[in-house]
């Protein structure tokens, strides 16, 4: 290998130059991965788990955990359509929904940050009480919507794409560049780099806490929102589950459980991965059970790959 | 003319310890005031409850004759109080400049305004001599650079109290010079400056009032130093007097018994070679980021060895594997006692007994009695200020601890080659004779020890021969009778042209 | 050629594994591609379909995850041009009604339960035991409208026989599997210690071994339990094949046969020969014992 | 409240003695919850759990992580039931099952500890592995014993107390020793609480997280052995969930997600709170959806209390 392609490889970008390259394979060897319908229908499978993804990062670079986004996402689109069921207004039923959704970060946040309680048992707590919750409003029972308008939300086009693409991608943006270049995202790093110093140098890191599950259960309640339009329902038992794809999307994309390190390339990059995953199982038709074991092997080989990379970087602390 | 800041009945209780029983004093406008004591008076909690970051538990504290109220750090530094800490509060993964402007961003409506970031520091940090580059992550930086960029925080806003916990406790003394001269500035500029050593000449050279604390309570306060000695300066803080603190004696040296060739690393690309004969004390100097701990390092096997060969009496030692090193008979205590030294969480005893034990432990099971003996017996011998051997190391003031990382290693058994790095690093003066009397002792014993630091009195004054490190190379070896402070330093100095790096 | 996919909710029940083996079995025989997706919820229904029509499928058979699905899943299909019927679960409107267009098999849920509490009552009637000293475990797992379904046809049938209401003891189970179902049943038995004679229904047969399980560990005599299961697979087949006879007496076999093979062709003869499926075919599920489950399973073409 | 009772309430112990509290309150409100049946059936809900949150004590107290557990579990399960059936012999099937075992704890270790990959990623891929092999390897169907000898595995009794119990608490006393009173024991807490530091005082890091993941899946075979023998079939499906289940009654049991600090005693008390919490709810009939909720709050409860204890004694960290 010469030495500026290994540079390349394992350099800082480097998960991204592999994904490219793999893409590239996958593009020439798997027979309608290349074409529009299907890069289309790919984006479209990993819109719940991209969106969600944006601000988990957050959460997982401020060293926190989040495993209610899957419950909060199913809460969040029944509410929507109950309520727009209810008041026959949609934009009143998305109101609600993300009020809803914010709500449930918000209490999230208090507990854990305020009254320093655990983030994974508080998150599991919360998950199963927000999916009580779901589950009791609608007696168990998917909840039909009455406006047929409100499919439009997913169903309308924009330059041929559909609207939750371009949301999601214009979370992407949004939220590469809050954490990148404002005093919110450098803030969020520094607390998950060293909580401590960070406190000792001003920052209120228990109220950038809360903020930031504030604002996970906002973008959960879009990301059901979107859910609940695309499958024309809502559904108490939706994204089982997403927690855990979620955050392996972010751990693969190189943001550290330990907190302090994420990019918004390297998030995209792991929910590309998980979706081209699922994708290319299907289109060469996998066996099911085959399937569990190949997606085993994928994300051990896609850490294995970004490791190799870090360890060449090396680091002492 | 007034008392500007005043700390009036000040106490503090933790659960078996009063960290602090009613102290009251003042210290006035453009002056340094010195805080003296030993490990574990209270010094650092005196700061921490000025920095807002904890609250005592009576009295209160008075700025230009109002007083304080504030809830947290964020109110202090609104107040006009910045503390540099005793322990380095950096955040690895960001990069210097943002580190010091961590918790007041230049900002437009919440977006970062990076040019005035980068070059805000850049202008702060040439204009008082520190040469690191602000755009380089912290996790990047060597201990001492890192406590220089720490220090690079008093500056970087106007504050009207400017508190410092051991700021020069891994510095040479070239880098000690910097802070000084800053000192001097901030002085001049009417500030008032509260600062913490257990350096004496330090104090005596800087401050201008000083405040001697034991077991938390005020042992002294001297308005000026004009009249005051050294001597009685330790009587008040020790309780006793110590003559002589370096007590070296002359010590027959054996043959050699460590021997280092061409030993590099991803950190030290110029292989040092070295040998060190048993019962000697072979000291190292140089200034920060000469890279003697990563020297040190290497030896013991911490980081990857890329080229060379360690030999204790004359058997190979294997690298990589610190436990290779310590069966062979060498150990390192480390310079950084945080993220290499203390295992939080747990207790005294088991931080001391973490190595040792399995020289006591048949089939792997725990004789808690002996592990309990070996814990008092260091609590004891190295003066460490607890209220129980079952204390959680994370509760005991920064001296205290590397006391106890001392006695992990110092109750290791079978031990030829001890290395030191920075052994002193934040010791009262009673017990660093203390220190240097077991080194001596264990020297005569014939073990091999290399002793690095930052201090240069120290090193001269411990050590039978003196390697000065610059820029990942051994410079210089000079005998004990050749001993020269001068000479030494002159040595540690890169050579002008070659200094661009960081 | 023709493409066609097979959709279903839970790709690790042996139910489904036999509907797709069972397809498989019409794929060979036609020639046709048969591309078997799991998709255990309604996001991954939409990406399956999108999945499909990007490969050049002409239709797809879907057992879907929650027929509430109906409308989306649908506009799915017409949006990838895809033909599609549905098996095992009928999709539904908005309003509820189900939605008669789409060409449907499948049996439904609450008929299933009503063959599981009618083989009951028999078993009760014929073991003389007094209606009224007998209890009832539901095991249940109520976020599953199917399991509802299920559960509440086998007890209107046992109610609609006499049985006190105030004998059934509800024994939510957290998970669907035998374990979860057994710690939940214990309480049950040991809540009423007094009942010796009991009968244990669940949404499958796992859930109604579990039941059976905790009476076995409580020291209740095999003779004085009747469990039924629903599904017929192997943990059942494994109950009757013990030397001894255990409290589990029966279950209700469903035929993924015609499920699987039937819906397959069907769908394959629309596509190639443009012959639309009949838009409702209801099939039945039917009651094997110990000693006679191995005539059932042939009868309904499993073996 | 006098301040012994304080004290007592607040102390090293608190959780214990706030556990039997609540232990009292419920046996006096709640009707059948104090009898002989209901207790083992209680003790034998929580067998599992039990079992496992033994080693995952260990692997948190080392600061790693193992979500793959529940996989384990049902594979060696299937593996002992299995390799019984296959050789005829009980004895063959069950050391099978346990080398099955200790082989996934194994390679987990080593990717893990040697591989320098992160260990939720990690786990996370196995137990998607495991359970894809446990699938395949029967086809996706429970499997039957052939040998109904296997059954007495779990219903012998001695004194009148089923075996699995036994085996739990028998693990409980060999594992509580090991941490508290072997060198094995002291060197995983030092691991957790600072690796770096551990590392460097000679503790052999990569061979303890090792054997720690190794001993793990050995215990999960066993927990699967017993598992297998009580619903007297190897099931596929079988502990799904069952690693947050662990993990939660591990960290309601004091055990800290940083590493470091871990005691037995705890985690005897949390698994104990799951399992009181189940069998409470069914005793009482609490409808299943509102079932959702009241574990959520009761988990929540349980740390809050908790963490008043550790408030008061408060600690610098
Ligand atoms: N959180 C805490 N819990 C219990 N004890 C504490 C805590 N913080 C400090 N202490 C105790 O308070 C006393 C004073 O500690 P402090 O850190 O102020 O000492 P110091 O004078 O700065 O010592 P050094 O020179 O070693 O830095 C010590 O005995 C220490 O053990
Ligand atoms: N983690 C790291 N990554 C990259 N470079 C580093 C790292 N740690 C230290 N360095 C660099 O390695 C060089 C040697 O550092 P070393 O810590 O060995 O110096 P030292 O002589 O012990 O000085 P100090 O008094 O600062 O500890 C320094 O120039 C420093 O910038
Ligand atoms: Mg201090
Ligand atoms: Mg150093």
């Amino acid at each position: 290998m010469s030495v500026s392609l290994k540079k390349l490889l394992l350099g800082e970008q480097g998960l991204v130059v592999i994904f490219a390259l793999a893409f590239i394979v996958v593009a020439v060897f798997v027979p309608n991965f290349l074409t529009e319908r299907n890069m289309l229908g790919l984006l479209q499978s990993v819109v719940t788990i991209g969106i969600v993804a944006c601000t988990m990062m957050f959460c997982l670079a401020s060293r926190d955990f989040d495993l209610s986004v899957g419950s909060t996402v199913a809460f969040c689109g029944m509410i929507a359509v109950m309520a727009s069921n209810a008041t026959g207004s949609i934009l009143l039923g998305l109101i609600a929904a993300l009020l809803c959704g914010a709500l449930v970060g918000l209490v999230n946040g208090v507990v854990i940050a305020r009254f320093r309680i655990n983030a994974l048992i508080t998150t599991l707590a919360t998950m199963q009480i927000v999916r009580g919750l779901a589950l009791i409003s609608s007696d168990g029972r998917a909840v039909g919507i009455n406006d047929p308008n409100f499919y439009q939300l997913a169903l309308s086009k924009f330059l041929g794409i559909p609207a939750p693409i371009w949301v999601m991608l214009v979370l992407f943006i949004a939220f590469g560049f809050i954490l990148n270049r404002t005093v919110f995202g450098k803030n969020t790093l520094a607390i998950g780099g060293n909580p401590e110093a960070s406190r000792l140098a001003g920052v209120n890191v228990v109220s950038m806490r809360v903020w930031i599950f504030a604002l996970q259960g906002f973008v959960c309640a879009i990301a059901g929102i979107l859910l609940a339009s695309r499958i024309t329902s809502g559904q108490p038992n939706a994204a089982t589950g997403l927690e855990l794809s979620v955050i392996s999307a972010c751990v693969l994309g190189g943001v550290s459980l330990a907190g302090g390190r994420a990019a918004m390339a390297g998030v995209i990059v792991g929910v590309l991965i998980m979706g081209i995953a699922e994708n290319v199982m299907n289109l060469l038709n996998i066996q099911a059970f085959y399937q569990y074991v190949v997606r085993g092997l994928i994300l051990l080989l896609a850490v294995l790959l970004d490791n190799l990379r870090s360890g060449a970087v090396g680091r002492r602390g | 003319m007034a008392s500007f800041l005043e700390f009036k009945n000040i106490s503090k209780g933790y659960p078996g310890v009063q960290a602090l029983s009613d102290i009251s004093f003042a210290v006035e406008k453009g002056a340094v005031h010195g805080l003296m004591g030993e490990n574990g008076a209270g010094k650092s909690t005196l700061i921490r409850i000025l920095s807002g970051d904890q609250s005592a538990d009576t009295g209160e504290i008075s700025l230009d004759g109002s007083v304080q109220h504030y809830s947290s750090a964020r109110d202090a530094f609104d107040a006009g109080v910045i503390v540099i800490h005793q322990e380095l509060q950096l955040v690895a993964e960001l990069t210097v400049a943002e580190n010091l402007w961590l918790g007041r961003f230049p900002a437009k409506a919440g977006m970062i305004d990076f040019k005035k970031l980068v070059s805000d520091v850049s202008q702060k940090l040439e204009a008082i001599g520190i040469d690191v580059d602000p755009r380089i992550k912290v996790a990047n930086l060597s201990i001492g650079q890192r406590q220089m960029v720490e220090i690079a925080k008093a500056v970087m806003l106007d504050a009207r109290v400017i508190a410092l916990d051991e700021p020069t406790s891994s510095l040479s003394s070239r880098e000690s010079e910097i802070l000084f001269a800053l000192i001097g500035k901030l002085k001049a500029q009417g500030k008032i400056i509260l600062y913490i050593s257990h350096r004496l000449d330090e104090v005596f050279r800087l401050c201008d009032s000083l405040t001697v604390l034991r077991d938390g309570k005020l042992a002294a306060h001297h308005a000026s130093l004009a009249k005051v000695t050294r001597d009685q300066v330790i009587t008040e803080m020790v309780g006793r007097e110590i003559s002589n603190i370096w007590g070296w004696r002359a010590r027959k040296i054996g043959t050699e018994r460590l021997k280092v060739e061409k030993l590099g690393g991803r950190l030290l690309p110029n292989p040092v070679s070295f040998d060190v004969r048993s019962g000697e004390i072979f000291g190292f100097f140089g200034l920060i980021g000469a890279g003697r701990s990563e020297m040190a390092r290497l030896l013991y096997g911490a980081d990857h060895r890329h080229t060379g060969t360690v030999t204790i009496d004359g058997v190979a030692v294997g690298g990589n594997n610190p436990r290779h090193s310590i069966e062979a008979g060498m150990v390192l205590c480390p310079e950084d006692r945080k993220f290499d030294g203390i295992i939080q969480g747990r207790s005294i005893e088991e931080n001391i007994a973490v190595s040792s034990r399995r020289h006591f432990s048949p089939l792997g099971i725990l004789q808690p009695g002996k592990e309990a003996r070996l814990a008092d017996r260091f609590i004891e011998k190295l003066r460490i200020r607890t209220p129980s051997r079952k204390q959680d190391i994370v509760n005991l003031s920064g001296g205290n601890q590397q006391k106890v990382i001392l006695g992990r290693w110092l109750s290791e058994q079978g031990v030829k080659v001890l290395v030191i790095d920075e052994p002193t690093r934040g010791i009262d003066v009673g017990a660093k004779a203390e220190i240097y009397n077991i080194l001596y002792e264990l020297a005569e014993n014939g073990m091999a020890i290399i002793v690095i630091s930052s201090e240069l009195p120290e090193v001269m004054g411990i050590s039978d021969r003196i390697a000065v490190m610059c820029q990942g190379r051994i410079a210089a070896v000079y005998d004990r009778d050749a001993f020269d402070e001068r000479k030494i330093l002159a040595a540690a100095l890169p050579d002008r042209s070659a200094a661009a790096v960081a | 050629d023709v493409k066609i996919g097979f959709i279903v909710k839970q790709p690790e029940e042996p139910w489904f594994q036999d509907e797709w083996k069972f397809a498989d079995v019409a794929a060979k025989e036609k020639g046709f591609t048969l591309v078997k997706i799991g998709a255990e919820d309604g996001e991954k229904v939409q990406s399956a379909i999108d999945n499909l029509g990007a490969q050049g499928a002409q239709g797809f058979i879907i057992c879907t995850p929650d027929v509430k699905l109906g409308p989306g899943i649908v506009a799915k299909a017409t949006a990838n041009e895809l033909k599609m019927m549905t098996v095992d679960d009928r999709l539904v409107g908005a309003d509820g009604k189900p939605l008669e267009d789409v060409p449907h098999m499948g049996i439904s849920a609450s008929k299933i339960g009503e063959a599981v509490g009618q083989a009951m009552v028999d078993e009760i009637k014929k073991r003389g035991w007094d209606m009224k000293t007998v209890g009832a475990i539901r095991v249940s797992y109520d976020q599953l409208p199917t399991a509802v379904d299920r559960v509440e046809g086998a007890l209107s049938a046992l109610k609609a026989a006499g049985f006190p209401q105030a004998n059934i003891f509800d024994a939510p189970q957290a998970k669907t599997d035998t374990e979860a179902a057994l710690n939940a049943a214990t309480v049950v038995l040991n809540k009423n210690a007094g009942i010796k004679h009991w009968v244990a229904v669940g949404l499958n047969d796992e859930s109604v071994l579990g039941a059976v399980r905790a009476t076995e560990s409580v020291g209740i005599p095999a003779d004085g339990v009747i469990g039924i299961g629903i599904g017929g697979a192997e943990s059942a087949i494994n109950e009757f094949k013990k030397p001894t006879p255990t409290g589990f007496f029966g279950t209700v076999i469903i035929s993924p046969k015609r499920h699987g093979y039937e819906t397959a062709l069907n769908m394959y003869d629309w596509i190639a020969n443009g012959k639309q499926p009949a838009k409702l075919t209801l099939t039945a599920g039917q009651l094997a014992l110990r000693d006679n489950y191995a005539e059932v399973r042939k009868e309904l073409g499993i073996e």
